[in-house]
């Protein structure tokens, strides 16, 4: 696949360059890692610090999502590649006040290792508190049973944002900490894939398709999904995905939920509305209520074509989070 | 014996051996996983073969050369064999701390706490379809007593390429790889084979090396 | 290629739709015309209204742009067509207040002869004044010569937000086409294309390129750029872009502008970051101080492959609306 | 002479004309625009052939029929043919008001309206590469004294088939292919296309309805 860059073994640099040269009256880089970002003025505020990181390749996720309400630092990994522990540490160090940090990332076998390390590294280098929060919202990577298994998707920019919002509020590091793990109960998510992307040093094709198929539940690095069809309809997809995340989170007549479309890189806002749609029509039919609604590109996997639905329970809690403000380079809602 | 000019460089004959599997490791984590297993591998050990002759430059130590290497690769690559690779230098590089050469058996204690270190991070049993189905098997050997000290490293190479290619044969129960259940069948694991071409040319060296000072 | 639709045929409207449904704080249907969007609280305040609109397929443009501080209107055409004038006529007077009406759109044929159709029927059937700013920003569609015949491409964002912006802070409505009307000529762009778009009715690519080929300047339909190339490196492609601009335009040392990096569907962020690293290091070089800088999808050609580069000179006038906020289903600044 | 219910017939033929040949219309505008000329068509004319069988259910006004019918085109295509089509039915609808048949002579007058029609909005020039390149043809043989006006649109066909085939050496001057300069030699222009298809169409209804009526 074409992209247009310079030298595969320097995008991840160039992008970051570029991303703070854009948005440097939001975000920072730190001197003691290249790949951590802070907030311009992370630790001006006694709050609970929340960092967030990932392998790159799903911008907006994750460095986009830095700023004001939302997370205070992030950690930049190689493409589809955890962090190592260094720049989650760092990103730590350079925005903590003292009341806590929060690790949130997705679960994949390498970020619960490096992000773990970083929580050692901190707590014994650096007395400072760590806790994590390891998003699971993909229910396609694993049967409710082994939920625990289950891969992180686009749901964590809901758990990303509670997690910002309470922590800007002034909740304690206990509060950020449950109401996020809420955040996290609560989300489910589940996608579909059309088209590969490739990594930029190889140029192969993530995974191959034939031109009528698509992959149900596909994962965010093209990681093979619960079944592959003959490409139908949005409406049937629609139902179908739905359908899995309505009988998987128990959601009931009268609940109410924050929806989110994600397109997973190439494909587009038509196709996402028109997704939406039929999850709003679906969802009334139900007698279950959309609180707000999200349809965009949130969490990338590159150029892959393909997107999810993500819904988020709400509660009385949890509403005021998601309606807070947030002001970062890749998304701002006010 | 290996001496500490010998040790360090087997780590950039590490980097170059990676650097010619790039391709065939990627595409071995293909249908298993991201596809980047080769991209990660070549990264870590640029890093780490470029860190010999940069902050390693004069330092003489087998351990400590050890030691910053595995962190040298951790901080360079992250994802899952970061940690996994560097726990395991660390580890082996307690067992040769301060020395500036290396006799069979100090290569051997390496190697064991090697084994031991990635082990304690990895919780795999054998049969996961992952690097320790390289690992197990060399720990194994290195550990038999029947077998004569001086050729245990030619036998636990050969018991290293059995154990990746049994991989083909194992459902994955690891990593990214886990979620295929038997979709997982039939495709070797990438990084049981870039394990096993670690191995492998540590071996290599070690035996120039003895041939050398013969 | 692949899409996740329905039935080629009313894309448009399931887009639509889902659009509405998805931010009905922000934006309204009209029963007039089902291709006119209008924001919610349009025409509650005596102010100049800014109706824009042009083909679909561009998405976040041109509806996405609905919103305070933006547009309060917009037509939807089909699918790269020009909406006829009907919804460009019902927006208008669903949001005009008295105090006139300026219609921004891009300079196609299509659109030309629709709008100015509108502007014919509001004056004599309804007796609202309406005026017109017709964008030409992209600079590889004909000479400085030909200036008049430059089509319209992502530049038209700064155009709409300068007006958006004067709209909402009450200015006169020879003031708001004045301004608009100085952003839209100091506004430059020009892109590059990698890969093809295809209509949803047809299925077929919209040009061919080969494997290793780019088309510099090409247009916002897929029409031909100024000359096929081997795909060289992002840096390069930068260099010959902006040098272009910078000519165009006469920037000089000193001179401030806003940056505009547009990805056309499938480029990735992490491209136009890269992309930005060298434009910012660039107009530094030269002495050209940057403003403010965007960087993202704000322009699309469906899942089109491909980037643009847009200049915006500013001067104090211009600064403060740049600057303001604004609030859109697909674009919030705060 | 036409009836009306013919001349309504004539609307839903150019329909079905415009679906056959959508994807052929397409791909004319592939190289020379952006690929949609077919889908346009088909969109506009389906409109106006639904709106045939509803709003004009009972209409029996030849030049009704054909007013609204241009203003069905245009909203439901917007593009640029939208406004070009619906100034030439239009004005092309002066000419036969509230008749309920029309004779060869109200086809005449009713065609070299439409070409006034679609002349004042276009701007364009004979060999410019577009529709008027068929329509400026068809209107110089319509009122070409020399030739017996039965057999005018007979000989107005070959000559609209001609400007069809002729703008494929043409270098486009208007529209979205104008900025191809030479690059848009040696392709067929799509509006000129569809518009012989239209014309085509037409002689064909009013043939056979003449014969018809014979
Ligand atoms: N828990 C584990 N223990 C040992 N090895 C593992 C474990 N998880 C993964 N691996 C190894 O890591 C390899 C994949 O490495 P790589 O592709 O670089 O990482 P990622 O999966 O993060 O992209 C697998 O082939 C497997 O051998
Ligand atoms: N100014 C004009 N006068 C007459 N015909 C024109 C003019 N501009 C464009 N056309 C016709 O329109 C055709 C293209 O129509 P279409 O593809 O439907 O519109 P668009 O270019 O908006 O996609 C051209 O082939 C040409 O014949
Ligand atoms: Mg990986
Ligand atoms: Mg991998
Ligand atoms: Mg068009
Ligand atoms: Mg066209």
């Amino acid at each position: 696949m074409k992209k247009l860059i310079n030298d595969p073994d320097s995008v991840v640099e160039e992008m970051i360059s570029g991303y703070l040269k854009a948005h440097s009256s939001i975000v920072n880089g730190l001197d003691a890692n290249p790949r951590s970002i802070i907030k311009t003025n992370a630790g001006s505020k006694d709050k609970v610090s929340v960092i967030i990181g990932g392998g790159s390749g799903h911008e907006p996720a994750f460095m986009g999502y830095v700023g004001a309400g939302m997370a205070d630092g992030a950690a930049v990994g190689n493409i589809f590649s955890s962090p190592p522990p260094d720049p989650v540490v760092e990103a730590a160090k350079a925005s903590h006040t003292g009341s806590g940090v929060l690790l949130i990332y997705g679960n994949y076998q390498g970020d619960v290792m490096n992000f773990g390390m970083a929580v050692d590294i901190l707590e014994m280098d650096e007395d400072i508190e760590a806790r994590e929060v390891v998003v699971k919202d993909d229910i396609a990577s694993a049967s409710k049973e082994e939920a625990e298994k289950r891969r992180g998707i686009a749901g964590e920019f809901f758990v990303t944002k509670t997690a910002g919002a309470a922590a800007e509020q002034g909740y304690s590091f206990d509060d950020v900490q449950r109401l996020t793990e809420k955040a996290n109960r609560n989300v489910a998510s589940m996608g579909v894939g059309l088209s590969p992307c490739s990594l930029p040093q190889t140029g192969k094709p993530s995974f191959v398709l034939a031109d009528d198929e698509m992959e149900i539940g596909l994962g965010h690095h093209g990681e093979p999904g619960v079944e592959r069809d003959k490409l139908t309809t949005s409406q049937h997809v629609t139902e179908r995905i739905l359908n899995d995340i309505i009988i998987d989170m128990g959601l009931k007549q009268k609940e109410e939920v924050s929806v989110l479309i994600n397109g997973l890189g190439s494909t587009t806002r038509m196709e996402l509305y028109i997704m939406y749609d039929k999850v709003e029509s679906l969802l009334k039919e139900k007698g279950i209520t959309i609180y707000k609604s999200y349809v965009g590109d949130y969490s990338t996997s590159m150029e892959m074509g393909g997107c999810s639905i993500s819904l988020l329970r709400m509660d009385d809690e949890l509403k005021p989070l998601i309606d807070a403000p947030a002001k970062c380079p890749m998304y701002t809602q006010s | 014996m290996i001496q500490e000019t010998e040790w360090k460089r087997l780590f950039e004959r590490a980097h170059l051996t990676m650097e010619e599997n790039k391709d065939y490791l990627c595409e071995l984590d293909r249908p298993l996983g991201d596809g980047d297993h080769g991209v990660t591998m070549s990264m870590g050990w640029k890093a780490v073969s470029e860190n010999i002759r940069e902050e390693l430059e004069g330092e003489n130590d087998c351990g400590k050369i050890a030691s910053t290497s595995g962190r040298t690769f951790l901080s360079a690559v992250g994802s899952s064999v970061g940690p996994l690779y560097a726990s395991g230098f660390m580890e082996g590089a307690k067992r040769i701390k301060q020395k500036n050469d290396l006799s069979d058996e100090d290569l051997r204690q390496f190697w064991l706490g090697f084994i031991n270190g990635v082990q304690k991070r990895s919780g795999a049993d054998s049969g996961d379809k992952t690097m320790m189905d390289v690992l197990y098997p060399i720990q194994k050997v290195l550990n038999d007593e029947t077998i004569p000290v001086e050729s245990r490293f030619e036998h636990a190479l050969w018991a290293a390429e059995q154990g990746m290619e049994a991989t083909k044969h194992m459902i994955s129960h690891k990593g990214r790889s886990s979620r295929l259940g038997e979709r997982s069948l039939g495709f070797q694991d990438p990084g049981a084979t870039s394990m096993f071409l670690l191995f492998s040319t540590f071996v290599t060296q070690a035996t120039e090396s003895r041939n050398a000072h013969l």
